[in-house]
């Protein structure tokens, strides 16, 4: 079996996907001659044709427009936004219309449409490349969004996402494009949608969290188990909807959780899923809910931006204080 | 020549804006009429819809004003604009309608009761009937332009699919100072899709008059900003509405790509029945308005050339009336939907971690 | 003491800082002739002239970012929103300019802006007119999140905002505009930012809401302390920053959280002050904190929408599952 | 007169777009020299800017390709805009850059150190220095297009303070295609405003050609859509375009308003140091552009009124190398800044409740 890193990997989704169904397009600013900026869309143009793979003027608030328009004539429309930075002039387009027109129409006009664009920072990009959304959208009626962590994920969820007859924001690990490989079959076959993944069992802390955040989230546990410490690992994969009963049966059985998000703290994903163990798993807790994420600050330019992405010191200690709070086997 | 005046100074682009009109405020014709306009029974059919739409107008408002209907933007004065659209698309085109252009909607096929029922607050509303081209149009959207842009990707889904449809984009003056519908207009032409972007300039965006909008002298002229024709007509006139309309729609059809029309009408009544336009606009301007009313000029000019009279007025007048009433009373017998439908139509299938949030509207009951 | 309702109040504080400072202007559309779609700004226009009260064309992303521009010339910009679910054009403005013009230039450019809108259902309005925004704005750094509930806090904080610095976001609850009045002073009184308030001193359960939904949770403490439950009511007020400690302070003594909001349950301030006790306050939780909250769909239409919004049964039903979770004496 | 064309046809409103250009790619005159440029030591003073600028530029993108700066975005070839629009400016007016507009930003006080340290990644660099103009300018905004619309507010402020400034919002070709340039350019007139929209046509997108941009000819002619003057210059002729800001700035000052002006370039490096351009345009295409270098145009033009030779040249050349390096060294010299300054402007007062925030960061040193 071939490896592919997580750029491949999406690359060859959309190659799959745009080879199986004729109805789909991708759209997005220098998507098509250029591949785009990070090549995901390389060779689309010369396989599917300039029909297809469509070079949209610079206009955020027309791409998600288009796709809209292109999705309720049963077009799939994947388009990609090039940092997720840039999807604020998205946002009027995929609340008040993509997330809207089922509902509003009672079933008779949808929008079965992608939008992808890579998420976060940690490449020492220019000022505006490197945020976090998660919440902008996860918090809207009416869409799914999807953040995977590495390559096989990014290849089975995309193809859900774009299987998916609604529209779904699909926010790729930035820093992970490159960074490593994972060997799977080119199969075409999707994840499911809706739910988290657990990724390494443990006894003693559920370690939760979603996108590049995962990769830091591992090494941690891998240094906790140094220590004695056992981490279950969830990757949440999905934050809209998001899989509260996974997260809340890993709880019941460590007693213990520390959620990672490279975001600013405040209305972050963590934050919804701590209300989620406060609600509904309250009395299986040892030791209080712990967020380890970014400030709430705006991103740092790239020579100060380690400073604000949680790293494996920060999270590690934050394990280590629960432990402290409810030691093991007590 | 002065050295602030370079002989090197050239002309590389120019363009002008045409206004088209047939038939004057007291029905005076300025010009041989096209040919759908020599025939009578297309005038009388023009004004009937016209009328139809103008007493259905009169009866929502009425009903609003009873407590019987929420807020409702009234059509009135600008029947013509919605008249000669609906007339001059083919069924196979797409509409993507603004709020006040009812006539063309019922044309298409959304019964008058859904129009109220819109405004009552039922999405249903919006499920336009199968077997009428209003199936596939789009519902109008209250985020004013922001459904202006999505005729780009339907109009490219339509050429990709080598369709001969075109699609209408309609929105009102206010609604071109929003960059959704400079979008649209400086793009469509980079595709030559076939989209007509249909201006209904009433003069007002609520309080708004249309002077302080834009430094723009014409709305047409914002069509040099896509590199299309844009031109104006005079909206109260129904003739020419549609014979620029057709001309416009025929170019599309025929590949020529995009164009922008802006249809000059005024607003007669209140922005909606929760206005109240004597705020901000004297009352001698409103009725300098009526006297360019589009269905009185079409009625002069029908009596002009001998089409219509005093008992064909009656009669007309009178079967509105009815119509009104009996859309009124199909509309007041539409019982709420459903509670749990806000969950029904969200996704094609709800996510599990939603089912039970629907089980506790669902057991708190689905009284209204 | 005069009396006055909330759309009043909102008034008085425009005119009193209008006068107060002539470095401060007000612009939206329709606000001026009109006095706005509520009236929130009548009489600005003759007291204080068309220079300084401006109708803007229709585009609300151009509001915002004229707001910004002023903002950044010592003019204190006041706008205007017609309803917060027209916001969503702005939020590009205020993400990537607004909220941040201050950090990038390290203090040299700042936008000490306020932009007010409606917020909330519950008229029976058109569609897109009813919807809740909190967490849209609440998420970003560099913002402050208001959400006053009654007109005396209206007047207070809207005072508070416009001398305030930086931007802050200013959400109006809208069915309360004319449904009670309140005395008080037009005495160009601020209240203090970033605090919640205190309503109701209680013993068994803190109720935690704000804006419009203050008043219903009001009722339901009424309807409790009938019942023998004693609630005390804190009203958020500063959804951005956070009043934690108010909120951890009551529950340390009460043991017990209910949090009501109108918002969709997912990612809503609810959740961030829940996770904010599943930190900080775990040790004194008796009993789940449970959130009342609007679902996670669309805001329905005018005929359906009392179905979506939290009412009194909602809320005491909630606060009554809590109590026999963790009965009162126990 | 068929049927089909109506008398009742009237021309309502009509625009032209003209180009100036003073000196064409090989030096030649093509009309007499405006004043300015008819005085040798200010075509030198034009002709040392643009040839600092890109030295600096040069330095600048080697740094990068040696791992000693970020990524980074070249103005190689639009030096004459840039050199234009600064010495057009009087120091009081606003300037709202766009990225490429380096040497404009160095006359105006920008000391070149702070443009590397921006693309270092370090926000000082945005806090322009007291005492020169540019304190009172704004940084670029890397989101493309959103700072245009900042210019009507801070143009009306200026009209409010009855002050004599003009504000200049410049963009590129592709910043056109954004809602936001337009929603700025739609309102402008509304209030008059003292503002030229200035758009550095140098088409290219990053791998988007102009003509694929956007349906209209040229980008001037977007004006009409707020119906201001638009006009094209030479941007690569440095008198030209000094020429017609001087001129548009001087309207906007004396009360005429707004203005846009397209100035016709070539982007001739990558977009950034992280684009490759050859995989979208081809080489014959940029050795022909190089043909129309705005710094060889202007030394022809030097040379053939004799106030230019090799020995002038030769020093020139020397300075501006020396001038990079130490430019590079004091870029070089700057440490980074603390990690806590994250939080020390966010707020004019970091709110109470983020103190522990700033302090976790504060504990955890602050190392770089
Ligand atoms: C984005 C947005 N902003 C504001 C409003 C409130 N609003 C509803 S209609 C209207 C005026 C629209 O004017 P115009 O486009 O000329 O259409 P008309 O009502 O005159 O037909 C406004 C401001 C809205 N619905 N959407
Ligand atoms: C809103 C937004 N979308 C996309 C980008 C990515 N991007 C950076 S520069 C650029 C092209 C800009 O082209 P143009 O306006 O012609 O300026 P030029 O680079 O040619 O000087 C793009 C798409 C961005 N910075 N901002
Ligand atoms: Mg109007
Ligand atoms: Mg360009």
């Amino acid at each position: 079996m071939a490896t592919f890193n997580t750029i491949e990997a999406i690359n060859l989704a959309l190659h799959f996907e745009m080879r199986r169904d004729e109805a789909m397009v991708v759209l997005g600013e220098d998507i098509g001659r250029n591949g785009g900026v990070f090549r995901a869309t390389v060779g689309l143009l010369d396989s599917f044709g300039a029909e297809r793979v469509i070079d949209t003027p610079l206009a955020e608030n027309l791409i998600a427009a288009m796709a809209i328009g292109l999705s309720t004539q049963g077009i799939r429309a994947v388009a990609e936004i090039q940092f997720s930075g840039f999807m604020y002039p998205c946002l009027d387009q995929i609340t008040n219309h993509a997330a809207r027109y089922r509902n509003r129409t009672r079933g008779r006009i949808t929008c079965p449409l992608v939008i992808r664009a890579p998420n976060g920072g940690g490449i020492h990009a220019p000022e505006h490349h490197s945020e976090s959304l998660e919440t902008t959208f996860a918090q809207i009626p009416g869409l799914r969004v999807l953040a995977p962590s590495n390559p096989s994920r990014a290849y089975g969820l995309l193809l859900a996402a774009i299987r998916d007859p609604d529209p779904v924001i699909f926010l790729e690990p930035t820093r992970c494009y490159r960074l490593f490989k994972q060997e799977f079959e080119d199969d075409g076959q999707a994840l499911p949608l809706d739910s988290a993944f657990i990724d390494r069992d443990g006894d003693h802390v559920t370690l939760v969290s979603w996108g590049a955040m995962m990769h830091e989230t591992r090494f941690a546990a891998d240094q906790l188990a140094e220590e004695g410490i056992s981490c279950e690992l969830v990757d949440v994969a999905s934050l809209k909807p998001l899989d509260m009963d996974t997260i809340l049966a890993s709880v019941a059985k460590t007693g213990r959780c520390v959620i990672v998000q490279e975001a600013p703290r405040a209305y972050g994903p963590a934050s919804e899923i701590a209300a989620g163990l406060a609600e509904h798993g309250l009395l299986n807790l040892f030791a209080p809910v712990l967020r380890v994420s970014g400030y709430d600050t705006v991103m740092p330019l790239a020579r100060l931006e380690q400073h604000f992405i949680p790293d494996v010191e920060r999270i590690c200690k934050a394990v280590r204080s629960v432990i402290e709070q409810a030691p093991i086997g007590n | 020549m002065t050295t602030s005046e370079p002989s090197a100074e050239t002309v590389v682009a120019s363009f002008e804006v045409r206004r088209t009109c047939f038939v004057d405020a007291d029905g005076r014709l300025l010009a041989e009429l096209p040919a759908f306009a020599r025939d009578a029974e297309q005038l009388q059919r023009m004004y009937r819809v016209m009328c139809e739409a103008r007493a259905i107008d009169k009866k929502a408002v009425s009903l609003q004003r009873t407590g019987k209907l929420g807020t409702y933007a009234s059509g009135l004065g600008q029947e013509a604009i919605g008249t000669a659209l609906g007339l001059a698309m083919a069924d196979e085109d797409v509409l993507i309608p603004a709020y006040r252009d009812y006539a063309a909607q019922f044309l298409r096929g959304v019964p008058p009761e859904s129009a109220l029922q819109y405004w009552a607050g039922d999405e249903r509303s919006m499920n336009f009937p199968q077997g009428t081209p209003s199936h596939h149009d789009f519902p109008f959207s209250v985020p004013i332009a922001t459904h202006i842009p999505h005729a780009i990707g339907v109009a490219y889904a339509i050429k990709l699919k080598k369709q001969q449809r075109v699609v209408v984009a309609a929105c009102g003056d206010g609604a071109t100072s929003k960059g959704d519908f400079y979008e649209a207009l400086s793009s469509a032409k980079v595709w030559n899709l076939p989209v007509v972007f249909l201006v209904s300039n009433n003069q007002w965006a609520i309080s708004m008059p249309r002077e302080n909008q834009t430094g723009a002298q014409t709305i047409a002229q914002k069509a040099a900003a896509g590199g299309i024709p844009g031109e104006q007509v005079d909206g109260n006139d129904v003739i020419a509405t549609r014979f620029v309309l057709e001309r416009a729609l025929k170019a599309a059809r025929d590949g020529e790509g995009p164009r922008l029309v802006e249809a000059l009408t005024y607003r007669l009544h209140d922005h909606t029945t929760a206005d109240d336009a004597r705020r901000y606009r004297s009352e001698e301007e409103v009725n300098q308005a009526w006297k360019r009313c589009p269905i009185k000029r079409l009625q002069a000019c029908m009596r002009a050339i001998d089409c219509w009279d005093d008992e064909k007025e009656t009669a007309l007048i009178a079967q509105c009336q009815k119509n009104a009433e009996s859309v009124a009373e199909a509309y007041l017998a539409i019982a709420p939907d459903k509670p749990v439908a806000m969950f029904d139509s969200l996704y094609e299938t709800l996510p599990e971690s939603m089912q039970w949030q629907r089980n506790e509207v669902c057991e708190r009951g689905d009284g209204d």
